[in-house]
């Protein structure tokens, strides 16, 4: 039952990040599918590692949402090389 | 039926704590990093307010409040209860140093839902509840509706006094 | 609802180990208090973080198998020291800002 | 009672979202929403090794993650700076 409930989450947040409109709209629903996935991941592992594998994902997770999101700022609207 | 009103009662228990701490500890005054206030100024492009989007900036930017409650909670259901909140509390003060953030609230949050698990353990609402129940109410802040949201947290702010000065 | 002695003496350790870290930190002038507006001071004092890294790293040993009272008052001793002299250059204070 | 919940677990839910993460690297045009989309899979790809049960495998891809998207982001940040520098020279070209 608590399995079931957080991978709808999961899915429904990830849907969400594919069909946003806004670069740093995304940012967001990146974050809360990115709880749900530590959420799952602890429930699924029931020994202390899993608790520690948890904690791990989340904080590298964090860090590297940090540097999107600063470099978001600096780069603007960037010029693509297309056809 | 009594699964679900364990994980609602779950759900509102952590909503309060973490909001109440992360708004006392002043996310909402000044984005920490720079990733935040871009963040927050798209918010409030898109309607929203400035306050609120400054407080979704930081929770995206570095773990507070919010991830201090979930981890902690996970790490009470399978490590036990006093113990892992303790252990997830110093984890997640290394974790906010290296995201170039103070740590106050994250440790606080941490401890607090420590004891919150602590004493809910003695009405049957267990730490699996917990898990469940924080990433239900961090879906109401990030992944319904941003400015709805925002408006909300900056009325909250204002009424505890830390309302931003930016404009 | 029954209160075993175990839990009593868990309870008293972890005291034990705040009051250990205190004393060792205050005979080593480590700040009680940072300084005003406290959410967004670096400085390192006794209550944030020491203590919570002394009640941390005793429960890591706790778990590990390590039980007593003595294992508290060590750990507080060896979290002070290490609070004073190691802990500012592992995680160094964050530059005032991006000037670029 | 419902058959289909049982079929959510997390192997299935990881492969869902390592499918959306793929769909969004092809599907966007900027560089940045690629990157967005990059870390969307880390997340999916970690939770399908922890459903295997390889713990070890499973925290040195989780500490390796930012390290990659950050030398991606300093390449897409350098390459965008060099683009902008050139057009700005052509035109001052064509004009002076």
């Amino acid at each position: 039952m608590l399995i079931q409930i957080l991978g709808i989450i999961v899915l429904l947040m990830a849907l969400r990040t594919l069909f946003a409109q806004d670069r740093s709209e995304r940012m967001l629903y990146l974050n809360a599918m990115s709880f749900g996935i530590a959420g799952l991941m602890a429930l699924y592992i029931q020994t202390p590692f899993g608790a520690i594998i948890a904690i791990t994902y989340f904080i590298a997770s964090t860090i590297s949402s940090n540097a999107i999101a600063y470099s978001i700022g600096r780069v603007k609207n960037e010029i693509i090389l297309d056809e | 039926m009594n699964e679900i009103i364990a994980i609602i009662i779950a759900a509102v228990l952590s909503w309060i704590n973490f909001v109440l701490i992360d708004t006392w500890m002043g996310l909402p005054e000044q984005p920490g990093v720079r990733g935040a206030d871009v963040i927050g100024r798209s918010v409030k492009r898109r309607g929203g307010d400035l306050a609120g989007g400054f407080f979704q900036g930081n929770i995206v930017c570095s773990p507070d409040a919010s991830a201090g409650t979930l981890l902690a909670s996970a790490a009470c259901y399978t490590i036990g209860t006093p113990e892992g909140g303790l252990i997830a509390a110093v984890l997640v003060y290394f974790g906010n140093r290296l995201c170039a953030d103070p740590g106050y609230a994250g440790t606080t949050g941490a401890l607090s839902i420590t004891c919150i698990i602590f004493a809910a353990s003695y009405i049957g609402i267990g730490p699996a509840d917990f898990i469940v129940g924080m990433v239900l109410a961090i879906v109401t802040i990030q992944g319904l509706h941003h400015p709805l949201a925002s408006k909300l947290l900056g009325r909250i702010a204002e009424k505890m006094g830390r309302h931003t000065k930016l404009t | 609802m029954i209160i075993h002695a175990n839990v009593l003496i868990t309870i008293l350790s972890y005291i034990l180990a705040i009051v250990s870290v205190m004393v060792v930190g205050l005979l080593l002038r480590i700040p009680i208090l940072p300084e005003r507006p406290m959410r967004y001071s670096f400085t390192i004092s006794i209550i944030f973080p020491t203590s919570v890294l002394a009640i941390g790293f005793t429960a890591i040993l706790f778990k590990l198998g390590y039980n007593g009272m003595l294992v508290a008052v060590v750990v507080g001793v060896l979290t002070a020291i290490f609070a004073k002299y190691f802990l500012e250059s592992l995680l160094p204070k964050p530059l005032t800002e991006e000037s670029s | 009672m419902y058959p289909f919940l049982d079929l959510i677990t997390l192997t299935t839910v990881s492969v869902g979202v390592l499918l959306i993460g793929t769909a969004g690297i092809i599907l966007l045009k900027k560089p940045m929403d690629k990157v967005i989309m990059f870390a969307l899979l880390q997340g999916g790809f970690i939770g399908l090794i922890v459903s295997a049960k390889y713990l070890d495998v499973a925290v040195a891809a989780a500490v390796f993650d930012p390290i990659s998207t950050v030398i991606m982001l300093i390449a897409i940040t350098k390459l965008d700076e060099i683009r902008k520098k050139k057009i700005k020279s052509q035109e001052d070209g064509f004009f002076a």
